[in-house]
């Protein structure tokens, strides 16, 4: 072994006591809010926007000198982990974070990581906060669990009804993502669409991890001549899809699954008239409630005033605000059923933390655990966005299994 | 005397594995020791077909998989028990070793570690787009913990805590090791390390190279898909990623960084590595560089892994006595 | 039993359009040394690979003790009694002499895996025997006092003779030796015919591709010498050292050369 | 037939990306004899230096394109000397762990630098062509002819040069190039660059077509090695001619068999062709 081997050698034992010598143990006057998520890999950039929603409520309310609860006060913190989607890993995450960083509630933004952590968190006494549109997590009877964005369902029947009522479209060729959400989202469009009378063409699921070329796809679906398709990948990858597809010659519609933007696609397609024909979810800059003006507003203060917050952003701070709100309603931090109980008690609506800082106004949440919210559609048509359209959000989509 | 001292050891050694999770009540640190176990038989599995035989299989982990989801699938679809699941789902991995080994060991050089590396991600495709059968991109959720063992007039052996997993672990990491270490000292290990040396002489000594080479991967897969198995069990839930070559790759980080070739240092780089990487977490962003950079230097300056060293580092003090 | 250990019939081996080894045919003697000449490229060290199975021939046939063994694989043809060594020295280089030689034991190359994972009783025997025969082997070419040292570090002569005890552990009936004395000193070179004649006097045949010219003329029983891939001449060393073409095509170079 | 037509275009356009990057790694292990796993993140880093070049500091597109090829040049130069150079002695399994690391500090380097955010910068020009019912944009017709040219330079580069020659004939025999008195470590570098440089070329090719982010790298590198082997290690004509084949393939599977199980297939035939032949369609046999 060569002299720089030893010292080598040494320095990682170095490595190795320090770091596992000195922990940032929390201490009594801590919140610890834990966040798994995909920080590196091709998830980064959702798994980001996420993160710096996250850590805008957090500094927010440490800024206004913490957070009171029961008389004593409490400074949060949020440590976030990364896990690049992968299951095992946000399991491993959460119990770093639970047993020993402290954290009483994890946020985790994937259907499979949820899954996880929905298998021990009752055991392990933590509070799961669910970035997914997926129902089965409010469904499975899990106690500790409550979801940020509105239910998948809500999104499927509105587009659907508005694409046939409105555009008079009746073939669709879906070409969602791969994953398991593309595939639940698609999955219950097909039944909706074909129960209206409409035809599915084709189906064919996008791997946008893989080389993103499209033609060889798109190909494949104009040659069923549909009226519209359905997209369903994050914003870049659909404008490219949308860009392709107009250079292949396709003139009809886009239906774009709500984890595309409309306002991010419109950036990365050339010509702004290629987006005519798209319906999906509202930009939050076109939210007509004074809250989530005053939402983007403080994110511009923070971030620099060229960075428009996306859903993903404003869904992740209002979980967090109602997280601490329901702690000080609750009068205990380490209780998560009486933190759960207060969640879903109607009171926290009123309290100032939440009814000043909320984006989205929302209206309740569920006993099962779902954020009942205000959800708007857009149209994009002659090269701009339409007036917004409220997404009818009855109760059984929150609460029924589908 | 040396053989005394040398079970002396063992005991002690064994006695500080049964008791560590008297002193560690912490739930996180014991999940660390179980993952640790885990990745333990999984380092030792690709050491004995990488160390001994030398034959880098980039498709390891892929394997790891199949154990993981054959043995979660016998458990959820079939209504087997965790110890009747177990087995069968290690048998088949290595069935399905011995299928693949067959045509990709007839490869040599670079192309056999390319050809397994295909093999791995085309297995990978398989299980990920599966939907029917392995749940696709979702993964397997809801995979139950083993079944409690009943031991007449003393009780139950319930599986449901960590700790009691951590035993469970030890034991198949004890198992593994034992018979690895047997078959690595016996004659059959002397013939996989002629084949490491120099195939064709190797052949030209009258060994049936192919089929030790086959018989070797096989085992290898074996105990690849009882460390998958394992971790299906314990987790709870799979993913089609827990098959990816990227699972084929900390693997191998584990046996290189702590010694490939021996049976201590792929037990070493199991521990000293997963731990390493979760203790770079204050780094965020930049925790994955540096865990790069400590895995170029490592090799660049421990070409034979942590257990290489310190045999140098010995060899030497060695030398100087006996001058 | 038959008269000849191994006898080649009308061997010939194309690699792409060049024809490496053409038709030759030779019957070696049961207990001679029996040598191949040639200048390089005449195809001496091609024949050895087709006949331990390396290379399969275009065409013709190789008799083993009088069974057919062309089409076989190389360790089936080891495993009915043919060692042999290689050009380039090779060993197991990062193993000592012992191990190397306990590699190259019968017991060592059948022994079932199963066994040894499975059986103790079994295991030990085999175990203690194929290291007996090992020791033995390596007492008899010679490197018993060298036992314990990694064969990269061995003097080059010795590793030559690792190679050859190599081939010799098995306990074949005729060995094949590639330049037994290629790159070996001059001391050396007396120490490795010594024991070339010792195992002979074993009772084993001996087949050798050689360059110096002055040792094969002295312990060959007879010599066979090719030229581009085809036989010149067979015969006893006198007869091939007086044969024109053999001096022509190589002796005469040599010996020109040398002035 | 229009569609087939289509197919066949869109099958080209991969495929020349394909070729381009499969190139690159064949020159490289045919001369360093490391399977060089870092390819494809390399590819990223060009992409990333021509989108600086274009978008901040508004070079041209053709500029941006000769910026990132004389960098990365730069950059595959350096990494052979610091990072590849003390490992060619080593077990291959050495440097395969130091590409592993490699990718780790490149990728994240590259992500904490810049970001997640899916980048692009726009094409030299938006035209949309249509002809026989087959649309095609100026910018895949670019691809496809740029990539068929330098690929001919680099046939030219090893034909015509004394260097090229010693690089062809190292690859094919490692002693031959000491006999033409060629500086080896010197010869390492240039093709180490060279390879990089072809990378980053097909990066910024397929820039204004696809997206560039951080693991983009990953697309890529799986099917190059697949193209290689296909082609026989270290062969030119073979990672060439693999290249087109597997983007065709490829397209063409995708087209009409099915994309669910696209990569199943074609890693799956892989496995299938190396039993058959252990060293490829191109490659010498042991």
């Amino acid at each position: 072994m060569k002299k720089g081997g030893y010292l080598f050698f040494l320095f990682l034992m170095g490595v190795l006591i320090v770091t596992t010598g000195t922990h940032l143990r929390a201490d009594e006057n801590t919140i610890t809010i834990g966040y798994s998520g995909p920080l590196s890999g091709g998830g980064a950039k959702f798994g980001k926007n996420l993160q710096m929603g996250l850590q805008m409520a957090v500094d927010q309310v440490n800024q206004m000198g913490g957070l009171e609860v029961a008389g004593k006060k409490y400074q949060v913190r949020l440590i976030s982990l990364d896990d690049q989607f992968q299951t095992a890993l946000t399991v491993s995450n959460a119990k770093r974070l639970v047993h020993k960083e402290g954290a009483k509630m994890i946020f985790n933004p994937s259907s499979g990581g949820i899954f996880g952590l929905m298998a021990i968190n009752e055991k392990e006494k933590f509070i799961i906060c669910a970035y997914t549109t997926n129902q089965v997590c409010v469904t499975s009877g899990n106690k500790l669990i409550f979801r940020g964005p509105p239910a998948m369902m809500a999104y499927v029947q509105a587009w659907a009804n508005r694409a046939m009522d409105k555009f008079g479209w009746k073939k669709c060729a879906m070409m969602p993502d791969a994953y398991d959400y593309g595939k639940l989202w698609s999955g219950l469009f097909e039944k909706y669409w074909q129960k209206k009378g409409g035809v599915i063409t084709t189906h064919i699921p996008v791997d946008f991890m893989k080389l993103s070329d499209y033609y060889p796809l798109l190909t494949k679906a104009l040659a069923t001549n549909p009226d519209c398709i359905l997209i369903g990948s994050s914003s870049e990858p659909n404008a490219m899809q949308v860009k392709q597809a107009r250079e292949l010659g396709f003139r009809g519609g886009f239906i774009v699954i709500e984890r595309g933007k409309l306002e991010e696609m419109l950036q990365f397609v050339p010509d702004p008239n290629m987006l005519n024909g798209s319906i999906g979810t509202c930009p939050l800059i076109f939210y007509p409630n004074p809250s989530a003006k005053k939402f983007i507003k403080k994110f511009k203060e923070k971030y620099g005033a060229d960075q428009v917050p996306v859903h993903e952003s404003a869904i992740a701070y209002a979980n967090i605000i109602y997280y601490l709100a329901a702690i000080k309603l609750a009068g205990t931090t380490t209780d998560v059923y009486k933190i759960m109980d207060a969640l879903k008690d109607p009171r926290i609506q009123k309290m100032p933390l939440v009814k000043e800082n909320d984006p989205y106004e929302n209206e309740k949440i569920f006993p099962n655990g779902a954020v009942k919210g205000r959800v708007l559609g857009v149209e994009f048509v002659n090269g701009k966005f339409s007036d917004p359209f409220p997404v009818p959000t009855p109760d059984w989509v929150y609460t029924e299994k589908y | 005397m040396d053989k005394k001292r040398k079970a002396l050891c063992l005991g002690v050694l064994i006695l500080i594995i049964l008791i560590i999770p008297l002193f560690i009540k912490d739930e996180y640190y014991l999940h660390i020791l179980v993952m640790s176990g885990i990745w333990i038989i999984s380092a030792l599995s690709l050491n004995l077909i990488l160390g001994y035989a030398g034959q880098l299989n980039l498709a390891q982990g892929t394997f790891f998989g199949i154990g993981a989801y054959a043995t979660g699938l016998l458990m959820q679809k079939m209504g087997l028990s965790f110890w009747a699941a177990l087995p069968l789902g290690c048998l088949l991995t290595a069935t399905i070793g011995f299928v693949t080994g067959l045509p990709t060991l007839r490869t040599r050089g670079h192309y056999f570690p390319i050809a397994t590396m295909c093999l791995g991600i085309a297995i990978y495709y398989v299980i990920a787009r599966w939907d029917d059968v392995t749940g696709g991109a979702r993964g397997l959720f809801g995979l139950p913990r083993p079944d409690p063992i009943v031991i007449p007039f003393l009780g139950t052996i319930s599986f449901e805590s960590t700790a009691s997993c951590y035993y469970l672990v030890s034991f198949l990491v004890f198992i593994t090791i034992v018979v690895i270490h047997r078959l690595i000292t016996s004659l059959s290990g002397k013939r996989l390390i002629a084949i490491r040396g120099n195939e064709d002489l190797a052949q030209a000594l009258g060994i049936n190279t192919m089929r030790d080479k086959v018989i070797c991967f096989t085992i290898s897969t074996f105990f690849a898909g009882l460390a998958g198995g394992v971790f299906a069990s314990y987790m709870g839930s799979l993913m089609a990623e827990n098959a990816h070559f990227v699972t084929s790759f900390e693997m191998l980080l584990n046996v290189m960084i702590g010694g490939v070739g021996t049976i201590i240092g792929p037990i070493i780089g199991a521990i000293f590595l997963p731990l390493l990487s979760e203790e770079l977490h204050f780094l965020g962003g930049w925790r994955l560089v540096v865990y790069g950079l400590i895995l170029i230097l490592t090799i660049r300056f421990l070409p034979f892994g942590i257990v290489g060293g310190i045999r140098t580092a010995l060899a030497k003090r060695h030398d100087k006595r006996g001058v | 039993m038959d008269e000849y250990i191994l006898e080649v019939r009308n061997l010939t081996k194309y690699f792409g359009g060049l024809k490496a080894i053409d038709n030759v045919s030779f019957k070696i003697n049961r207990g001679e040394i029996y040598s191949i000449i040639g200048p390089n490229g005449a195809g001496k060290t091609t024949l050895f690979n087709m006949i331990t199975g390396f290379i399969p021939p275009t065409e013709g046939e190789i008799f083993f003790q009088g069974q057919k063994i062309n089409g076989l694989k190389p360790y089936q043809i080891a495993r009915l009694g043919i060692g042999r060594t290689f050009q380039l020295t090779t060993l197991f280089m990062q193993n000592t002499v012992l191990e190397n030689l306990l590699i190259g034991q019968k017991q060592t190359r059948e022994f079932p895996v199963f066994h040894s994972i499975m059986s103790v009783k079994r295991r030990r025997v085999s175990q203690s025997e194929a290291v007996e025969r090992a020791h033995a082997v390596a007492e008899f070419i010679g490197l018993g006092t060298f036992k314990n040292t990694m064969a990269a570090i061995l003097p080059h002569g010795a590793q030559k003779q690792l190679s050859i005890g190599l081939a010799l552990s098995g306990d074949p009936d005729l060995i094949l030796l590639d330049e037994p004395l290629g790159g070996v000193d001059m001391d050396e070179i007396d120490m490795i015919i010594e024991l070339i004649k010792k195992i002979r006097d074993e009772g084993k045949t001996i087949c050798l591709i050689e360059h110096k010219m002055r040792v094969v003329m002295n312990i060959s029983d007879r010599i066979l010498a090719l030229s581009y891939g085809k036989k010149l001449v067979e015969d006893l060393p006198e007869v091939v050292a007086s044969n024109e073409d053999v001096i022509a095509s190589y002796l005469g170079d040599r010996y020109a050369a040398r002035g | 037939m229009g569609i087939l037509l289509q197919t066949l275009i869109n099958g080209i356009m991969l495929g020349s990306v394909y070729a381009m990057v499969a190139l690159g790694l064949t020159l490289i292990y045919g001369i360093l004899n490391v399977p060089n796993f870092v390819h494809g993140t390399l590819y990223m880093i060009g992409a990333y230096i021509a989108y600086f070049a274009i978008v901040s500091f508004g070079a041209p597109y053709w500029v941006g394109l000769i910026v990132s090829l004389i960098i990365l040049f730069a950059i595959g130069i350096l990494l052979e000397r610091i990072v590849f150079r003390p490992f060619y002695d080593k077990p291959l399994i050495n440097s395969f762990i130091v590409a592993v690391g490699l990718i780790l500090v490149l990728e994240n380097t590259a992500l904490s630098l810049w970001g997640p955010e899916f980048r692009q910068f726009a094409a030299p020009s938006d035209k949309v062509i249509k002809v026989m019912g087959v649309m095609i944009t100026a910018q895949r017709i670019i691809v496809i002819v740029t990539a068929a040219v330098l690929i001919w330079l680099v046939h030219l580069f090893i034909k015509k040069t004394r260097l090229g020659s010693a690089i062809e004939a190292t690859s094919q025999n490692p002693d031959g190039a000491l006999l033409m008195g060629i500086n080896i470590s010197h010869m390492r570098g240039i093709t180490f660059g060279i390879g990089t440089a072809l990378a980053a070329v097909a990066a910024v090719l397929v820039g204004p077509i696809l997206l560039i982010y951080p693991a983009m790298g990953h697309t890529v590198i799986g099917m190059a090695f697949v193209i290689i082997i296909i082609g026989g290690m270290g062969s030119f004509i073979g990672a060439v001619l693999g290249g087109y084949i597997i983007g065709i393939l490829e397209t063409l599977v995708t087209s009409y068999i099915t994309n669910f199980f696209t990569e199943a297939i074609i890693f799956g035939l892989l496995v299938l062709l190396l039993a058959v032949r252990p060293t490829g369609l191109f490659g010498k046999p042991h």
